[in-house]
């Protein structure tokens, strides 16, 4: 069991940072150049790892990033990754949706904790600007979930998984709910036009101003296990989950391309504008998934 | 154009032309600021495009030049007028522009003329700077480089250019003449040997 | 105003911010994200230029003036030839005045890449600096074949220019065109016409159009208010007045209208340089000899000129006293008015994300502002 | 004009510069090479243009240079930052932000200079608010000479300096802790007392203090 919670942490590690190492290079290559290689970002989280550390706000402000990671990897580990393998099975088999959009936020307020003791006024923005995202993003996710669980009659994952195998797939039978978590995924993601938190041209890096060295990369792996644990999370609940690591790593580069080719052709939206366009288009998308299975389910 | 001239004489100043789209208006530093006034309120001549200082540390005095210039904004006026550089003071006309205000904090700063009701004669560029204001001539800025930034120093096998050039220019001037010297000499022999060879070559 | 500021944090945006258009600060005083009051400090790239210019004699200052303004340094090599040459009267030939009015529409469309991706990158839209930063680079290889140097040129000497034409430069040139028109309408669709850009730069930092008059606003904020004035039809210098080309205008005063005038800018300085690659004469001096290279004096006389940069109307005065020295060249810069009374004014209630926008659709250069 | 045999350091006996050209550290485990190897193949460049070699940055990063593809990559914060390059002259006030936003990057950090004002003053040199010699008040770890220097010879001086972080040589920021006294004692000649925290503040009791 254990061993099975560190492989599988192991394996959300490493695909997630290759996953953020294919982020920037197929970007560089969208944009004309050759970019970096993919193991990229796991070289910047071990140079990170080395780096010496000589500012310190207590131990409030460093135990943001650990809350963050803590988060991440709960998800992680409440994920169902594989369906019917017995491979990495045993802990997520009881994935509960419920406890899972709890804990999906949980990192978010911890770091928000944190950096409020940094004192660093950008941060503080940074942290401010990323919780009124939140709430926009939110809706249109929930609903989708909430429909789902309406559709299947559970809010268990693995039987929501087990579903889509005789009724076909969620994204074909319910390709509004689709939709609008897709879109709030993107948000999730931190990729354009919903990346305002950690906007460089405004508030620096955000609610990472103040952290470097080893809470820096702390906060990158959480960010790649975390993206990796979203990832599965989609294709569990649409895409009828997956048998084997190909169908996984086929499945979820379907989902995680489709967020960078949106991302990369769209600026930033301000704040108020991004929830003003979450409250609105997804969630009425949302919304008419739901009536539709509420009334011609 | 005509009638500004005819309104200049009025008040006994001369338009002057200097170049194709430029004119130029002598004034006293008393007459001035009404002038500025009846500039931007009769003649039309609503903006003001910059003020310019000039030191003229032999005559003792600063040359201010404000350069205007009407809506249609096809000629420049530069109304000058020269002030004592002791005490220099003029007043200030940032109620008329507001952009004055940022060019005068600058003259402030770089030739430390005074503006009198002026609201905010902050530090523009300079930081912290307790010596003669930079831009009046006085100020010697390679004295105040040496006392503050010595240079780099040189390696210890660097040579001394001056006497490398001469060097270098006296083995070239020899150079030179030798090989003057042997070209007559290869001709000289040339000829001698085959003098045939001239016609050859026409040929 | 006093009630505004008690509860406000005050935060500096700025020199080390991505989001700043080079080295300079805005000192910002914020209430939430909305700004209260706005600041601007400059001074952190003075090199008193223009007590270095009275050093030095008219061809040692040639090599240093282009450096007042970095992102594009021909306008003022244009200004310091011409008040050199109205002060000391000397003609230049008609291949030469070509050759700089070329010269200096390349460097328009240069500087306005430059501009295109800071202002798409101040929306956080990667993908746009990334090109047109390369397609600029494609400007900058021509010349660096024309003058030697990418970015600082040192090509318009008074008297002409300092090199001719090289063989088979304006083919070279006009195939870059060709380049320039098709990528602008890529440029169009990606980022012109992008929804979030219009979203977020209409409505934004609009300009008075009354203020633009007297307050000295030039360039793109007064044609984004639709005041069709520029220098090169109003005072026409070099060939300007022999060539055919639009003044675009957008009537918004906002973000997004000077971005477009900028864009339509780009095309007609893409329709001037076609005219000049085929106006140019084949024959001519380029450079008029100047007697006594180094005891080139210059008259005890002022003057005043003015071109059209890619950012606004760039001024300089030029005094000189009879000897090798020049007396005065004060440098009057679009940026100068626009990042002090313009910016300050036009931050106060709007918000932060609107900053980095705000300052790159003014075109400031802080190099240009303290010299 | 320039005279000859002139040394910047007017400094007591006590102070004077000890800082011999840097010689190859002996990295001692296996571990210390492990990360010096990944510290050249990732630096984070603090987005801080101090002069005219700012406008060769973008060309340097963006695509047809491409720094990003030898893992150099612009980031927002000094806190993150591993490198500064500091693009050409430097005014006096500029030279106070920048050593303050050197000493809030965290170590290992390297200072990349560009073009020929850091080095000499350059065109600058008798210019009364720029400084010569930036060697004097920060370490620097490479110098790319030019005026300006090409993107090319800025990915030269990348590569350059990964070269040296990869063999472990004794990088600037080690130097700057030796000789922490002569670099406060420049830096306060030429700035006076004006930077915050002051230069009477205990340098090495202080960092002890702080040191998580």
């Amino acid at each position: 069991m254990i061993f099975q919670i560190i492989l599988l942490i192991m394996l959300a590690y490493v695909v997630g940072f290759i996953y953020m190492g294919l982020y920037r290079n197929i970007t560089a290559r969208i944009q004309g150049r050759y970019g970096p290689t993919v193991y990229q970002t796991f070289y910047d989280s071990i140079k990170l790892f080395s780096k010496k550390n000589s500012v310190s706000y207590g131990w409030m402000f460093y135990l943001g990033p650990v809350i963050m990671a803590t988060g991440a990897v709960l998800t992680l580990i409440l994920v169902p990754v594989f369906s019917d393998s017995d491979f990495l099975r045993s802990v997520t088999t009881q994935g509960n949706l419920f406890l899972l959009l709890y804990l999906m936020v949980l990192g978010p307020l911890g770091n928000a904790l944190a950096v409020g003791t940094g004192g660093n006024p950008f941060g503080v923005m940074g942290v401010v600007r990323g919780l009124t995202r939140l709430i926009g993003l939110e809706l249109p996710f929930y609903i989708a979930v909430v429909g789902l669980i309406i559709a299947s009659n559970s809010s268990d994952i693995v039987h929501i998984i087990d579903l889509q195998k005789t009724t076909g797939l969620n994204i074909l039978v319910h390709p509004f709910l689709f939709i609008a978590a897709m879109i709030s995924m993107v948000g999730f993601f931190g990729a354009s036009p919903f990346d305002i938190p950690g906007a460089p041209q405004e508030v620096y890096s955000g609610p990472r101003t103040e952290f470097s060295g080893k809470f820096l990369a702390l906060l990158m792996s959480q960010g790649s296990i975390f993206a990796f644990a979203k990832l599965v999370l989609i294709i569990d609940l649409f895409l009828g989950g997956a048998d084997s690591l190909w169908m996984l790593v086929i499945k979820t580069f379907a989902i995680f391309i489709t967020i960078i080719f949106i991302g990369i052709v769209y600026g930033r939206y301000k704040v108020e504008q991004a929830v003003d366009f979450l409250m609105k288009i997804p969630t009425l998308i949302g919304v008419i998934g739901l009536v539709r299975i509420i009334w011609f389910g | 154009m005509i009638e500004l001239i005819s309104k200049l004489e009025k008040l006994s100043l001369e338009l002057v032309q200097k170049q194709d789209y430029l004119y130029k208006v002598e004034v006293k530093k008393e007459q001035l600021e009404s002038l500025l006034l009846s500039f931007l309120n009769e003649f039309g001549y609503i903006t003001l495009d910059s003020i310019n200082c000039r030191d003229d540390l032999e005559e003792g005095n600063f040359v201010i030049t404000y350069c205007l210039l009407t809506p249609k904004r096809d000629h420049v006026v530069m109304v000058q007028t020269s002030i004592e550089r002791e005490n220099a003071s003029l007043p200030s006309i940032h109620t008329f522009w507001p952009q004055a205000e940022i060019m005068e904090r600058e003259m402030h700063e770089m030739f430390g003329v005074d503006f009198p009701g002026h609201p905010t004669l902050i530090d523009f560029a300079l930081e912290y700077w307790d010596n003669i204001p930079p831009l009046r001539r006085d100020f010697d800025t390679l004295q105040y480089v040496n006392d503050m930034n010595p240079f780099r120093g040189q390696r210890d096998d660097a040579l001394d250019a001056k006497v490398e050039m001469k060097k270098k220019r006296e083995a070239k001037k020899a150079a030179k003449l030798k090989a003057e010297q042997e070209a007559a000499a290869k001709a000289e022999l040339e000829t001698q040997n085959n003098p045939s060879q001239e016609v050859q070559n026409e040929e | 105003m006093k009630n505004d500021l008690e509860n406000t944090i005050k935060i500096f945006h700025g020199p080390q911010h991505p989001g700043i258009t080079g080295n300079m600060s805005v000192e910002l005083d914020l209430l939430g994200e909305t700004i209260k009051r706005a600041q601007t400090h400059v001074g952190y790239l003075h090199r008193g230029f223009e007590k270095l210019v009275e050093r030095r004699t008219v061809v040692q200052a040639f090599t240093i003036v282009c450096r007042i303004c970095v992102p594009e340094p021909d306008p003022n090599e244009e200004n310091f030839a011409r008040a050199v040459e109205n002060l000391t009267g000397l003609e230049i030939s008609e291949k030469a005045k070509y050759i700089r009015t070329m010269v200096l529409e390349m460097q328009r469309l240069a500087t306005m890449f430059l501009w295109m991706g800071g202002q798409a990158g101040s929306i956080g839209l990667g993908l746009i600096p990334q090109w047109s930063v390369c397609d600029r680079d494609y400007m900058l290889d021509l010349f660096e074949e024309l003058t030697g140097g990418r970015v600082y040129h040192m090509y318009a000497f008074p008297g002409g220019v300092r090199r001719d034409l090289p063989e088979g430069f304006l083919s070279r040139l006009s195939d870059l065109l060709d380049y320039y028109e098709k990528r602008i309408i890529v440029y169009n669709n990606t980022f012109f016409d992008n929804i979030i850009f219009k979203k977020r730069a209409i409505g934004v930092g609009i300009v008075n159009a009354d203020d633009v008059i007297k307050n000295a606003y030039v360039g793109q904020v007064m044609r984004g208010c639709g005041i069709k004035k520029d220098v090169r039809k109003d005072m026409p210098y070099l060939m300007y007045d022999k060539l055919d080309f639009d003044i675009p205008v957008q009537s918004d005063g906002d973000v997004y209208a000077r971005a477009l005038v900028r864009r339509d800018e780009m095309l007609q300085s893409i329709k001037i340089l076609r005219q000049i690659i085929k106006q140019m004469p084949s024959e001519g001096d380029i450079l008029q000899k100047i007697p006594k290279h180094r005891k080139f004096k210059l008259p005890a006389d002022d003057t005043y000129v003015q071109t059209e940069s890619a950012r606004g109307a760039m001024s300089y005065y030029m005094a000189g006293d009879g000897s090798e020295k020049i007396r005065r060249m004060q440098v009057r810069g679009p940026s100068l008015v626009h990042a002090y009374t313009l910016l300050e004014k036009l931050l106060v209630d709007s918000q932060l994300s609107d900053v980095a926008m705000t300052m790159n659709s003014l075109g400031i250069c802080p190099p240009e502002i303290e010299r | 004009m320039m005279e000859s045999g002139f040394h910047g350091c007017d400094l007591d006996d006590s102070l004077k510069c000890k800082l011999e050209e840097s010689g190859t550290q002996n990295t001692h485990s296996v571990m210390e090479k492990a990360a010096a190897w990944f510290r050249s193949r990732s630096i984070f460049v603090v987005a801080y243009g101090t002069g005219c070699g700012a406008i060769e940055m973008p060309p340097t990063f963006t695509s047809r240079y491409d720094a990003e593809r030898m893992g150099v990559v612009g980031v927002a914060t000094p806190r993150q930052a591993d490198l500064i390059i500091l693009s050409g002259y430097l005014a006096y006030k500029t030279l106070r932000r920048v050593i303050r936003t050197y000493e809030q990057m965290q170590k290992p950090k390297y200072i990349i200079t560009l073009g020929s004002c850091p080095i000499n003053g350059g065109m600058y040199w008798d210019s009364y608010n720029t400084i010569k010699k930036l060697d004097d008040y920060l370490p620097v770890d490479v110098s790319v000479v030019g005026c300006m220097p090409r993107p090319e010879a800025v990915i030269d001086g990348f590569s350059l300096l990964q070269k040296r972080i990869k063999n472990g040589e004794k990088a600037g920021w080690e130097k700057y802790d030796e000789n922490l006294d002569f670099y406060k004692k420049n830096q306060k000649r030429v700035l006076g007392n004006h930077v915050d925290p002051s230069y009477e503040t205990d340098w090495y009791n202080l960092e002890n203090g702080s040191e998580v």
